[in-house]
């Protein structure tokens, strides 16, 4: 039964996934939601390291007379989504900046009640 | 020797973290995720001196110098948070 | 060790989750950061979690709570728990955990991602580039078309933050207020500690060939420092240094030296980022395009992470 | 010398282990907030120098111990600033010492008594 040591990494990996996607989904916080993003973010970032781990290698970086290392190649392009992510999750919060500035609150209720009031009174103000 | 100690920093670790989860105030938290940032230093750098991690010793640094800006932007920020409590909290202890 | 900590981290993410006081939520955010650095350290990867740290723990946290300082920080009383999400998410759960019982096993040798290109990548790095860090090498040389689409979508996201917030230019506070309250120890140790941050900067920048680092973190680094400067001496100590209005040029120019860079070896004869053109040999050529695109993708993410930081504390709560 | 070496190194690690620990255990069990600050902030800046020092004894002379002095200097230079930072911002923020108010209900406590 080596195959539930094996394979943890890849399940806390999708039960931390879970954790983000059920705040995104069902969290009326908008701040809130930026948190569970960036823990879903997170969470690939974790599986896609267990996927070049080699076990017994060193870290790839070259040590004279060493063959076995682990995959440099997940590594490169978590690093760089790293940092693509935390642009991103920037330009997420401003939003959330903004609206909060232009409805005074972060909580989707709020919003939307604010919304629909919004295109009652255009279909009112109708013809 | 080094695991006995890992093991001591990993059970440390728990300490702190339920200080963290538990936390009655806020500053409690603040307090818990500075100490823990310190002992993942720690822990970086038992462990990688025993498992022969390569260049471990640049990444304890730089824990070491986020825990710190992190710790000083969690009071920061929070400070402007609670102008407004704070004064009413003054109140009441006078 | 790496199941201790996975354990950490599913308690502390389900714990973020429960938690109303968004502070608190930030708070464990960091913690749940500072352990997936952890992870990645055990699972071999030092590279990345260098950027994790210093991106996830630093930054992120950094802008999370200049967020909350400017909606609010406490959470609405939670609505019920819904079941619908709750089911959607369980069975999306339930199947990409059944995915993963085909996968192979962590650390396994023979695994298909194991076989692709990376055995090329390790066994010619040495020859071809000639950079010890594998990393370093398959980021800027093997892969320079990659890191430059990503040096440009950092500088996108920035210029969009920056439409987005705009930068307040606060005026610098008058000598002698303390925006941490009193705090001389804090103000005498910081005043001490940010040239050596800078130096340490420097140093990941640099050194990014032989060990840990490169343009991204570097770049991370060096903006802590000055975010770490005006956090304790109080909005637009850091502007007087760098002003607001020099960061979308200096951001430009670090992505106009990474295309620089390219162009000069196309001109050469090569094909675009072939740097082997760039000097005498192949190997030195390697060294100084590298060198090049590093700092070019360092000079692009300070400038960008330093701006969005300001865009962030500079603006004021509007009643 | 080794030998020496072996056992200094030891003392270092089993010292600092055990101060760790106890943090934590004062972190948890301690009443109120400063007790928690002045537990865990006294023995952090004791428990890294010697579990560092224990590292370093072990790597002997080379860059990596230099690197480690730093890493030293660092964590004792910041972790009872931000120790001394919070424990202010909380002072400064209506957080009150509860050795105070204990107190001042137990002598509420005794005048009303007798």
């Amino acid at each position: 039964m080596n195959m539930v040591p094996g394979l943890f990494n890849y399940w806390v990996a999708v039960l931390l996934m879970m954790a983000g996607l059920y705040v995104v989904i069902a969290q009326p916080n908008l701040v809130k939601k930026m948190v569970g993003l960036a823990l879903f973010q997170a969470s690939v970032f974790i599986f896609y390291i267990s996927i070049g781990k080699v076990s017994g290698a060193h870290a790839p970086i070259f040590i004279a007379g060493e063959t076995l290392y682990s995959n440099p190649l997940p590594h490169v392009l978590i690093l760089t989504a790293i940092v693509v992510g935390v642009a991103t999750t920037a330009v997420g919060l401003a939003l959330v900046v903004r609206i909060q500035e232009a409805y005074g609150s972060v909580e989707e209720d709020d919003i939307d009640a604010k919304d629909r009031e919004q295109s009652d009174e255009d279909d009112g103000g109708g013809p | 020797m080094l695991l006995a100690v890992i093991l001591a920093i990993l059970l440390t670790m728990i300490l702190i973290l339920i200080r963290a989860l538990l936390g009655p105030t806020a500053y409690d938290r603040m307090l818990a995720t500075n100490l823990f940032g310190t002992k993942i230093v720690l822990l970086m750098v038992v462990a990688g001196h025993a498992l022969g991690w390569s260049s471990f010793i640049d990444v304890a640094l730089l824990y070491a110098m986020i825990n710190f800006v992190s710790t000083i932007a969690i009071m920061r920020f929070f400070e402007h948070q609670g102008a407004s409590s704070q004064a009413a909290i003054r109140e009441r202890v006078k | 060790m790496d199941i201790v900590l996975l354990g950490f981290l599913l308690l502390t993410a389900i714990a973020a989750i429960r938690l109303r006081d968004l502070f608190a939520v930030v708070m464990l955010f960091g913690i749940y950061s500072f352990l997936a650095a952890g992870l990645f350290m055990v699972l071999d990867a030092v590279d990345v979690a260098f950027t994790e740290a210093a991106v996830g723990a630093g930054i992120t946290t950094v802008l999370m709570l200049a967020t909350l300082r400017l909606t609010g920080r406490f959470e609405r009383s939670p609505r019920p728990v819904r079941l619908l999400p709750l089911v959607v998410v369980a069975m999306t759960g339930a199947a990409l955990i059944y995915g993963t019982l085909d996968a192979p096993l962590l650390g396994d040798v023979q695994a298909p991602a194991q076989q692709h290109v990376a055995p090329r990548y390790i066994e010619r790095t040495m020859a071809e580039v000639g950079t010890p860090n594998m990393v370093t090498a398959v980021l800027a040389s093997y892969r320079g078309y990659d890191t430059l689409g990503e040096t440009v979508v950092i500088f996108t996201a920035g210029l969009a933050v920056l439409l987005l917030l705009g930068i307040t230019e606060v005026p610098p506070l008058r000598l002698g207020r303390r925006v941490i309250n009193d705090q001389v120890v804090l103000h005498v140790i910081v005043k001490a500690l940010i040239p050596f941050i800078l130096l340490f900067g420097a140093y990941v920048q640099f050194h990014g060939d032989y060990g840990a680092g490169g343009g991204f973190q570097a770049g991370v680094v060096v903006a802590t420092g000055l975010v770490l400067y005006d956090l304790v001496f109080g909005d637009g100590h850091a502007q007087l240094v760098v002003p607001p209005t020099w960061l979308p040029r200096i951001a430009a120019f670090g992505v106009l030296v990474y295309g620089a860079v390219g162009l000069l070896s196309l001109l050469q004869g090569k094909a675009l980022l072939d740097y082997s053109a760039l000097a005498q040999t192949p190997l030195s050529g390697q060294h100084l395009g590298i060198m090049l695109v590093e700092l070019g993708v360092g000079i692009t993410v300070f400038a960008v992470v330093l701006a969005i930081f300001y865009a962030f504390s500079g603006r004021r709560r509007q009643a | 010398m080794s030998d020496w070496i072996t056992l200094a190194s030891g003392l270092c690690f089993s010292l600092g282990g055990f101060l760790c620990i106890t943090g934590g255990v004062g972190l948890l069990r301690f009443p109120d907030f400063f007790s928690r600050v002045h537990a865990a902030g006294v023995t952090e800046t004791l428990a890294t120098p010697l579990l560092l020092s224990g590292v370093m004894l072990q790597l002997g002379w080379s860059q990596d111990s230099l690197k480690l002095l730093l890493v030293m200097a660092f964590v004792l230079a910041t972790n009872p600033t931000a120790a001394h930072a919070m424990a202010k911002a909380a002072l400064d923020g209506g957080l009150r010492p509860q050795i105070e108010q204990d107190d001042t209900t137990d002598q509420e406590g005794r005048s009303s008594k007798p």
